[in-house]
């Protein structure tokens, strides 16, 4: 292979390879085409369907992939490609953000306006990096790492409802789903540290797990006063419940609470310990590189708009907002409120970003026992008195 | 509870050029041994082989960050030696450019001191700041970080008219920026939790192992050479030296904040009464008479001492450069002890501590 | 004997009280030397610790600011100066006594003044792996700043050439 | 509760500065703008003429090929070296031999402008000397003579708005 010398060089080369491999597709297709009948009837179908798409609709749908089908659900509205598309221009909008607020441009180049493509020209020079694997690491664990982070933030977006029929798996006991999910993340975290053998993501993995084991148990009990004062564990009703008041007005502390926990369990800034970059040099996601870095950064963000999300769903009333469409859309005006308050919410978790330190592991473990735990305590009796005393008939609850 | 050995070397993040050997109990370093030296250039044997004017580049090259500071004393050394007397107009100008270099030099200590707290605003703030004052300090000597400004006999140039009203807005500017500043860090609940309380260095210790600068005035000492062994106009101007006896890195930062005002009204009181007249004597040759002296000045750092022994010929026979931070880098093992490894950088920073300048 | 600098003659009488009080107590071993504001003060080696216990003590020079090592090759010595300041006495600050000793070059040894100021350890440190000087009763010393494998001989000595001089 | 309002005065104190314009300027399209016309030295006063220390200028027919300046570097980075120019009959100038500078090695420390007695070598304000080589940075005494083309559009510099610094 010849060196390659400059930029255009490297696109030249690159055209030659895409024509190739589109070249080489085709032909194979229409050799499958002239000897396997459904690959004729698709390539046929595909021809007519240039005139009008609404044949390739309902080929689809006959196929049982259509627009409400399961499959379309989970890959592509509420599911997988919905959530990386908004954890992308989150971090996009994350990085312009913060760059506001320290006097600088931030992303500027990628995509005409105000590097809107950032995220995307990141994953391209993430897929064109070597994965390397430490020598001493336990390679299958440590390459499989990023997949799992990546599945459990996915999984999470099955349970929640994005408006009233666009819901991927709507079961009675989504909560518990939610929490049994959160709760395998330090698990992997763990592993990702410990399959790294090297000193500082190990210190990184015991940090994380300190961490997010220290916060679940005030998370839970936020959500116990939720979960009481509904009756239900299903996340739809919960909604259903908060239409004439949202909780976060019933119960102010446990919000407060269950945010600052999402934060903590998502390790963003104030609590970035596990990858405290000053000190022990990026914690558990030192040794990992290209796109098993990109997967754990998806997950990471993905995680965060699910959980985003629940807060929005169990505390500021899930899709309910006034009527903004005409009102033949009403469930794309209950989407937009539903993505509408989910931004706010990390919006507010940027902010925060932005503005406090690190904190240190006591201090965060000592707030995290004592501190947020008496105050979830606190908002189960309220959540209580509500319940027994005539108020709860007042709020409609 | 097993010991664990961690070697902060000198490529991490959170240390500079140098390392420091920690022995860790859990998460709580028991002991810290400094070593520096890895970026020892030899200073002082090669300033022997340089005459009086071809050492000025060379000796502000390791204190990078406060270059008037460094040659300060340099240039008040030779001149003592000299017995000469700069013009009235250079001293100022040469206090003007001490002070702008102070608050650029603490800028970028609180800069280093935000991004070891994980805190990237106050990172980004003071360095945007800085621009503010590495303009001006341009518009006077022509350089934006290594003047070779100060020469024996007084500065190089004259400063230009337009330096007065500009000095006025970065002031006025700058005064605003720090109430910020203290909103954002100083005052910020997280920070004052991680900083209070954390690296003491107790005022007995703080003067018995001879700390100098921000350090020792954050331990109680209210020590600044600009007042104790008052050199050039310092002694016609008024300002005041901050102490704080908390002793804790907090304090430390604390300090530096209110050093960066008091050096503002230091600069804008020259600007006041700075007489004309000319800058530079005109020195033909600089010759200087065999025998020794000793200066020292208040550097951004802390005070950085020169001794200089002429044999009469046109090199320096011995040049001595004692810098802040080879002061306080005898404060690492006792600052160190019983702080948790996380507080660790934020620790080592608070002292002020640049290796270059320390190991020249 | 006393000599003063004439210029500023009216300015030091404090130095020259302090050098009084140190000539009347150890007068025979040392010869100093006053300016406005610094005293070189000459100590023959035997007295060093007592006359360095009076300073530190009596006249509350509580910490050292630098020492260092002066190489005289043509009178075969190594010159030792300790710069003392105080911060404990206020109307003391601006004086710097220069504390000096005189060792020969072939077998430079000299007493290690860690106990008296504790701040000297690094640069005692730094002047024997520069010259070479043993300060005895140091605790740790080894090379400060020298890299480990450096067996040359020690750098600021005025008969080691840097390369390319 | 002192822990809350301290928090929210550091929230909203953040949340200002994102109001307010930003400092950094985009290089390659914006240019800072240096005034004046680089440093220079009056060598019967001995004093400086306030200026930006870039990329020298030489003007060829002061100088006098006394490599004053040579020995001047000689003790700072040697990166001002003489080099002789056949085809420069100049009066003053007889074994015509002129200063070339390596800049891979000058500090702009200027102190060459201020050995040079014949006011031959001065400093002007030109910043950008990027190459791919070291070589290239060994500027000849004819590149020297050339003086700096003026800098291209939009210039900017620091400007004070009432709160905020912008480069405008």
């Amino acid at each position: 292979m010849s060196k390659i010398q400059t930029f255009s060089s490297f696109v030249k080369r690159l055209i030659i390879i895409i024509v190739g491999l589109l070249i080489t597709l085709t032909l194979l297709f229409s050799l499958l085409a002239y000897f396997v009948p459904s690959v004729k009837e698709l390539q046929d179908i595909l021809l007519s369907s240039f005139g009008n798409p609404s044949l390739m609709l309902n080929y689809l749908d006959q196929k049982g992939l259509g627009l409400n089908s399961l499959f379309f659900k989970v890959v592509v509205f509420p599911g997988f490609t919905w959530a990386a598309l908004i954890a992308a221009e989150i971090i996009w909008f994350e990085r312009k953000f913060l760059a506001k607020m320290q006097m600088r441009v931030g992303p500027l180049y990628a995509g005409k306006i105000a590097g809107l493509l950032q995220p995307i020209a990141d994953v391209i020079k993430l897929v064109f990096k070597e994965i390397i694997a430490p020598s001493s690491s336990d390679k299958w664990f440590f390459l499989s790492i990023p997949i799992i982070i990546t599945s459990i933030a996915a999984a999470l977006l099955a349970v929640l409802p994005v408006s009233e029929g666009w819901i991927i798996m709507r079961s009675d006991v989504s909560v518990l789903i939610i929490f049994a999910l959160v709760g395998f993340v330090p698990i992997a975290v763990l592993l990702g540290g410990w399959a790294s053998n090297s000193k500082y993501p190990f210190i990184g993995a015991l940090r994380g797990l300190h961490q997010m084991i220290a916060f679940e148990i005030p998370m839970l009990i936020s959500t116990l006063g939720v979960v009481l004062l509904t009756g239900t564990l299903d996340l739809v009703n919960i909604v259903y419940a908060q239409s004439n008041i949202w909780f976060i007005l019933l119960m102010p502390i446990g919000a407060f609470v269950f945010f600052t926990c999402m934060i903590i369990e998502l390790e963003r800034i104030p609590f970035d310990l596990p990858e405290a970059e000053s000190e022990i040099a990026s914690g558990y996601l030192t040794e990992y590189t290209s796109m098993a870095f990109g997967n754990l950064q998806l997950g990471v963000y993905i995680r965060f708009y699910a959980m985003a999300g629940v807060f929005t769903t169990m505390f500021l009333g899930g899709w309910y907002g006034p009527q903004i469409l005409p009102n033949g859309f009403e469930i794309a005006n209950q989407v937009i409120w539903f993505t509408i308050k989910t931004l706010l919410v990390m919006i507010l978790a940027i902010v925060l970003r932005g503005v406090n330190p690190r904190v240190r592991i006591d201090l965060l473990l000592r707030m995290g026992w004592s501190s947020l735990l008496i105050l979830s305590f606190v908002n189960l009796f309220l959540v209580i008195l509500i319940l027994q005393t005539e108020l709860s008939q007042i709020f409609g609850v | 509870m097993s010991k664990l050995s961690l070697s902060v070397g000198p490529q991490h993040p959170g240390s500079g050029h140098m390392r420091i050997i920690l022995t860790l109990s859990g998460d709580y370093i028991i002991e810290a041994i400094p070593d520096p030296g890895y970026v020892h250039r030899g200073e002082e044997k090669l300033a022997e082989y340089r005459n009086y004017i071809q050492n000025i580049p060379h000796l502000e090259r390791p204190v990078v960050l406060d270059a008037t500071g460094a040659i300060f004393p340099y240039v008040l050394a030779v001149e003592d030696l000299m017995n000469i007397i700069v013009p009235e107009r250079a001293q100022f100008i040469r206090v003007i450019m001490a002070e702008l270099n102070r608050i650029i030099s603490h800028l970028y200590y609180m800069a280093i001191y935000g991004i070891f707290m994980g805190h990237s605003t106050m990172f980004m703030w003071p360095v945007g700041d800085r621009e503010v004052f590495i303009d001006l300090a341009n518009t006077i000597a022509g350089q934006r970080v290594t003047y070779a400004f100060l020469v024996p006999g007084g500065v190089r140039n004259d400063m230009p008219e337009k330096v007065k009203e500009q000095a006025d807005k970065a002031c006025n500017y700058f005064e605003k920026r720090l109430i910020e500043y203290e909103h954002i860090f100083m005052n910020n609940p997280l920070f004052e939790k991680r900083t209070k309380g954390v690296g003491i260095l107790p005022k007995q210790d703080a003067i018995r192992l001879g700390v100098v600068g921000p350090t020792l005035r954050a331990s109680g000492v209210k020590s600044d050479v600009r007042k104790d062994d008052t050199y050039s106009i310092y002694n016609q101007l008024d300002f005041e030296i901050p102490v704080s006896n908390a002793c804790d890195s907090w304090s430390r930062a604390w300090i530096h904040m209110e050093e960066m005002r008091q050096s503002m009204s230091i600069i804008k009181q020259c600007l006041k009464r700075i007489p004309t007249g000319p800058v530079k004597l005109n020195l033909k040759q600089i010759k200087v008479p065999p025998g020794e002296s000793y200066s020292r000045v208040e550097a951004a750092r802390g005070s950085l001492s020169y001794y200089l022994i002429s044999d009469g010929g046109k090199v320096p026979y011995r040049v001595r450069i004692m810098t802040p931070s080879f002061r306080n880098l005898i404060t690492i093992p006792y600052i160190m002890k019983g702080v948790m490894l996380a507080d660790m950088p934020p620790t080592y920073w608070g002292i002020d501590y640049w290796p270059v300048e320390a190991d020249r | 004997m006393v000599e003063t600098s004439n210029t500023e003659s009216t300015l030091i009488e404090r130095e020259q009280k302090l050098a009084a009080d140190l000539k009347s107590r150890f007068g025979d071993v040392l010869e100093i030397t006053i300016k406005s504001k610094r005293i070189k003060i000459k100590v023959k080696s035997e007295r060093l610790l007592d006359i360095a216990n009076y300073i530190n003590n009596e006249l509350g020079f509580d910490h050292s600011t630098s020492v260092s090592g002066v190489d005289y090759p043509n009178s075969k010595e190594f010159e030792v100066v300790y710069h003392l300041s105080t911060y404990g006495r206020e109307d003391f600050r601006d004086i710097v006594i220069a504390f000096s000793t005189r060792i020969s070059r072939d077998e430079p040894k000299t007493l290690s003044l860690i106990n008296i100021w504790p701040s000297v350890e690094y640069s005692e440190r730094e002047t024997f792996e520069m010259f070479g000087i043993i300060f005895e009763g140091h605790p740790k010393l080894e090379k400060l700043l020298l890299p480990e494998d450096w067996n040359d001989i020690p750098p600021l000595r005025k008969d080691f050439k840097p390369p390319g001089r | 509760m002192v822990f809350i309002i301290k928090l929210l005065s550091s929230i909203i104190s953040g949340m200002n500065q994102v109001f307010k314009r930003r400092m950094t300027f985009r290089y390659p399209d914006q240019r800072l703008f240096i005034e004046g016309d680089g440093y220079k030295y009056d060598p019967k006063t001995g004093i400086g003429i306030n200026g930006y220390r870039g990329r020298h200028i030489l003007y060829l027919e002061k100088c006098t090929g006394c490599s004053l300046c040579v020995m001047m570097c000689q003790g700072i980075s040697q990166a001002i070296e003489m080099k002789n120019l056949p085809n420069k009959q100049i009066t003053v100038n007889k074994k015509s031999m002129f200063p070339q500078i390596d800049y891979s090695k000058c500090v702009y420390c200027g102190f060459c402008v201020d050995a040079c007695p014949f006011e031959a070598l001065f400093e002007t304000n030109e910043y950008e000397l990027v190459s791919y080589d070291r070589e290239s940075l060994l500027f000849t005494p004819e590149q020297l003579a050339i003086p700096p083309k003026k800098r291209p559009e939009p210039t900017v510099n620091l400007k004070y708005g009432d709160s905020d610094v912008y480069h405008g």
